[in-house]
């Protein structure tokens, strides 16, 4: 399989939107001249001109809101908001409009819209420009919610969320940007319905999404040289959230560990333990843990944003105080 | 008012506002008895807008409306029966019952809402335009909103978007005095609406929004701007709004003789007065006006009551597509 | 003590404020020649003037913004947005401003800002006016989150809320503005770091807040009536959350259901689910329980919407089903 | 360009847009070792707008900046030292190195931010003014922004309320004619952004902002009708930022041309070049100026360097005022 960059999977999946529907425009700030803020639509403009690649003014309610009428109005806008933090700009038209319009209306109006987004922290960039909602975003019925970690799906949701006659957002981690995967192309467009068991254990489920998958995978490494077999769950979609899959895997290992780079309180993990808590509590031989964003705003130098954040040594530490050992 | 030679648009037009201020009236009446619920914003008083407006676009241009939206919905050719039976939130209702007095749709009318957000729909109104445009359709979207939503954000990003991009937008602003209990001067530093159009290179007009020829011709003119592909354009009707804000408010944020005064210039009376000046209408052509619009109230309530509710197994359908 | 409505609790709260502090202004749309939607500031106007008492322009993320400009300047001002469903156009100030500054700016500023705004559904408004957010809002780090449910809270919460140095966010359910009760004076300003058992109880704790804490209590009635006597645990504050409490209480009861007016997924409710998961797993006779609101925009009818909220019956039911029961 | 009789303000404006230019160029270098992180808008080719505007103010007016704020902390007085640390991110930084580049703060010198969201600064600005209204302080509060906060719904909302409520505030639009790569004509339907002031009945001047003495009397004007307390002022300074948006980028929405072309306005070009014209300003002069600079810069570095950083166990502190 080809190696290729979480950008370049990104950029080619917008790409091949664009040439398989005519319907399929892109807008956003920067889409266009500068190419994406993340390089995902570079050359775009001059492939497809400015009717398809459209820069827009700095107003995020606006060209969101733009998005749900142009779905309204039969077109297939995938809307780029340059990172989650500005998306607090358009939550009134995402949560008020895009959301509720199809059931509102009795099931008369369908909004396939797409937006996507850069989201997490990592990167030092500070308290403002360092959130991680994408949890947040899964409280929302109406919406679909995706957070590809992998390139298979950074480039297959993408196109499978061009399938779906209702909003999706996808949140794409800031940090995954520049990785490098292998691009499994009989796969797409992806499964939007299943969590992917990304590696198999017997010991303790680690559930996880999106940027903190592979802090995850690289925690399980390490569990293993300790003879801890663990199993890492990418739950992939957050809404709807595929309880199957994380109920089977908790069912064999007895125990879970959730990682969720959104702060602790009223976490994505926290729903993910209440749905264990509810589906799985006789199968557990111990609670349910999570590793979460500390509670506070993301500061800038390296040390305290490190600390901050979930890493793969809290992960070990969890793992190993759950199970007696390390 | 002047009054066009051919009187049947004057007619059409007074029935139109007929329809509207009689079936509002019987809405008011049936909230009183606790069978329509939740939140009723009366549209009385501003009739010539919607009345005036909306003929003037053809039935492929689409709307985008507030929470005020009865009138426009009876103007656009929604049957009266589902608007009543959504108000009574049956099943038979233009939005299954699940919408309300706020949430009007039709999509077989392009009728997108009954949204009730303000400010919310001028940014889907110019995705609406957009979508027309790049579909290279030559249809307009004219979206409704009131004095109040110029104060909002949205509005100024859906201008200077719709105009950047030549969409095909008609921005009509229901300019009635107030956002609930704040007058325009107390939510304006720039009380003259039109005058904003400037901000954003658009061309702009003012107009009585009690004359129901006065917006029928302005609307014309502005339709016929924007549908030549000029880009948007900003237009206020200058109205006032007899009722409440919603259905019960204790209204100290004006004087009764304002409201007297405004009255005076009723939409309804004005035009009534013009056309018996002209002749055209009498008291037998009032009454049988009258007459067929209480039937089709009448027939409007005895189906909204009649019709069943939704079952509650469905309160969850369409949330998402339904997979097949 | 006496009888007041929460409307009015809150409006002598408000007053109260106003007369003890010179520093406190109110502002929002119609606070002023309205009354306030909830006529919470009846007469305000012409008791402290329009520099007090101002109404502002719809524009929420504005004066919200103002709001904590003007909190930096050394006043104490309280704000009031319509409802919580409006509140979503002012998120970034909330989120980005008013939760961030105090940290990112080393500790050299505070925002004594409060927010107040009604929220909650049951009251036939349709999707886009009956949003439930506050266990959304208590999310954010750097605010507190409070939902008075009782008039000694509606009022003495404010009154508390004034001391804060940091940014409160008060939830008023729509539902209690008409709501009798009695105001214990001697109460006030009450303490904003406890939840309030407002029913003890054996067999089963139930842990709720705001507008549900009223039809929880209607269950714990019904239920005492088949011999189930379940203690009712009022959070009063979202954020800091008091563990300690609800810790203690299913410590005794070894059963818990959380009722919560959000949607569920991602609900508040979860993260009390996940709390207790996380402190009182051995404790649990049974897995914690959540009655949390259909995930679906809020339909106008009321057959419909009654389904789509939490209601005694299904607290009754829950609690049944957890104890084998009825 | 027009040299005052008095000198020495002159020399002191090139002092300040020389640290400036100086500083950044040192971030540039720093950033390159990987010792500054994150974001680094640097503010080089505006110079003269802060260096002209700031020292107008007097010290109890209120500022509040974007990301692209070191030269407005420069001015203001932050010392270099703390700036430099913060960027570096150690303790001693203006923020306690929480901040960064993006959010330098300095509550001594009301400077309140370094606020990284478009245009999220308008309202807090708008509220500080508001609390010395109240207050019956006659500060003023500067607010800066670029033209590309222009398009966004604060903007729009933050000028209709500081104008409605007469709050002092200055409105600064440092308009480089670029929000990150899109130019103005690109993001604005109308470009003439002082124009934009009329849909708010708000005065408004817009003057060329490569020219410091120009920045300093059209500010001077301002800010005296908002002192003598007529409400809001909307100033844009025509400027432009010679390098990359942030630290690096591919500048593909402009060319070299446009950017030489305005290099040839380099705001530190064009005042020494009228400052030598008067001859106040000699080559000594000049290496005498630079010399302290450089000295200041390296003293800054060294203090950054030998700075502590925050101790990991305070990462909380600072979420909610400490209880005692
Ligand atoms: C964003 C938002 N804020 C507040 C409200 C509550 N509200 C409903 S209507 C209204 C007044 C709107 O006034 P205007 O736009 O002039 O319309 P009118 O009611 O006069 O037709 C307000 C404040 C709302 N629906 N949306
Ligand atoms: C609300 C919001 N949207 C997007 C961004 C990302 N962004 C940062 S700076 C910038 C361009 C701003 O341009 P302008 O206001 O002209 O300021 P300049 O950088 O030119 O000084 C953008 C899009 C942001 N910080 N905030
Ligand atoms: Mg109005
Ligand atoms: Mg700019």
């Amino acid at each position: 399989m080809p190696k290729i960059t979480y950008r370049e999977a990104v950029r080619a999946g917008l790409r091949e939107a664009l040439l398989s529907d005519p319907r399929v425009f892109l807008m956003g700030e920067d889409v266009g001249k500068y190419g994406g803020t993340y390089a995902c639509s570079k050359g775009f403009l001059d492939e497809f001109g400015p009717d398809r690649i459209r820069d827009t003014p700095l107003s995020e309610s606006t060209f969101v809101g733009a998005g749900i009428g142009a779905a309204l109005g039969g077109m297939r806008p995938i809307v780029e908001v340059m990172t989650v933090n500005f998306s607090l700009l358009a939550l009134d038209q995402i949560v008020n409009n895009a959301a509720t319009i199809r059931h509102m209306s009795g099931g008369q109006f369908s909004i396939p819209l797409i937006v996507r987004m850069a989201t997490g922290a990592g990167r030092q960039v500070g308290a403002q420009h360092s959130h991680s909602l994408e949890g947040w975003y899964a409280h929302i019925p109406g919406i679909t919610v995706l957070t590809p970690a992998t390139v298979t799906d950074a480039k297959g949701m993408l196109l499978a969320a061009l399938n779906e006659p209702d909003p999706v957002f996808i949140f794409e981690h800031a940090f995954l940007y520049a990785l490098d995967g292998e691009l499994d192309e009989a796969a797409l467009p992806v499964d939007l319905s299943r969590a992917a068991v990304r590696k198999p254990g017997r010991d303790v489920s680690l559930i996880t999404f999106g940027g903190s998958l592979w802090k995850t995978l690289e925690a399980a490494t390490r569990l293993a040289e300790d003879g801890i077999d663990a199993e890492v769950l990418d739950l992939r979609v957050l809404r709807p959230l595929d309880l199957p899959t994380i109920l089977a895997s908790v069912r064999k290992t007895h125990r879970a560990v959730v990682i969720d780079e959104g702060w602790r309180t009223g976490s994505f993990a926290a729903e993910v333990s209440a749905q264990l808590m509810e589906g799985a509590f006789y199968d557990l031989d111990a609670p349910v843990a999570r590793v979460c964003t500390v509670e506070v705003p993301i500061p800038y130098p390296k040390h305290l944003e490190d600390a901050a954040l979930p890493q793969p040594a809290t992960i070990v530490q969890t793992v190993g105080g759950m199970l007696g050992k390390i | 008012m002047t009054i066009p030679v051919d009187p049947q648009p004057g007619l059409e037009q007074l029935r139109q506002m007929l329809r509207i201020r009689r079936f509002e009236e019987k809405c008011a009446e049936i909230y009183s008895l606790g069978k329509i619920r939740g939140f009723l914003h009366l549209y009385i008083g501003e009739e010539a807008v919607a009345a005036g407006a909306i003929p003037v676009l053809g039935p492929d241009d689409a709307i985008v409306a507030t929470y005020r939206e009865h009138g426009h919905s009876l103007v656009r050719g929604t049957p009266m029966q589902t608007l009543m039976a959504e108000l009574y939130g049956k099943a038979t209702g233009c939005a299954r019952g699940r919408g309300g007095s706020m949430h009007f749709f039709d999509a077989s009318r392009r009728f997108y809402g009954g949204l009730a957000i303000v400010a919310g729909g001028l940014p889907v109104a110019v995705g609406l335009a957009l979508a027309d445009k790049l579909a290279h359709r030559a249809q307009v979207t004219a979206c409704f909103f009131g004095d109040g939503a110029v104060a909002e954000g949205e509005f100024h990003e859906s201008l200077n978007l719709a105009a950047l991009w030549k969409l095909p937008v008609l921005f009509l602003c229901e300019n009635n005095l107030y956002a609930m209990g704040t007058g325009l001067a107390r939510h304006q530093s720039q009380p003259d609406i039109a005058r904003k159009a400037d901000a954003y290179a658009i061309p702009a007009d003012a107009v009585d929004g009690m004359d129901v020829l006065a917006v029928e011709s302005a609307t014309q003119r502005a339709v016929d701007v924007v549908r030549a592909g000029q880009g948007p354009f900003l237009l206020e009707y200058r109205t006032y709004r007899f009722r409440a804000h919603s259905m019960y408010d204790a209204e100290m944020y004006r004087t009764k003789e304002e409201v007297e005064r405004w009255k005076q210039r009723d939409p309804v009376r004005l035009l009534s007065e013009g056309l018996r000046a002209q002749g055209v209408l009498t008291d037998a052509v009032l009454d049988k006006l009258e007459a067929a619009i209480a039937d089709e109230i009448a027939d409007a309530v005895t189906f909204a009551e009649a019709s069943p509710w939704e079952p509650v197994e469905d309160l969850t359908k369409d949330v998402y597509t339904e997979r097949t």
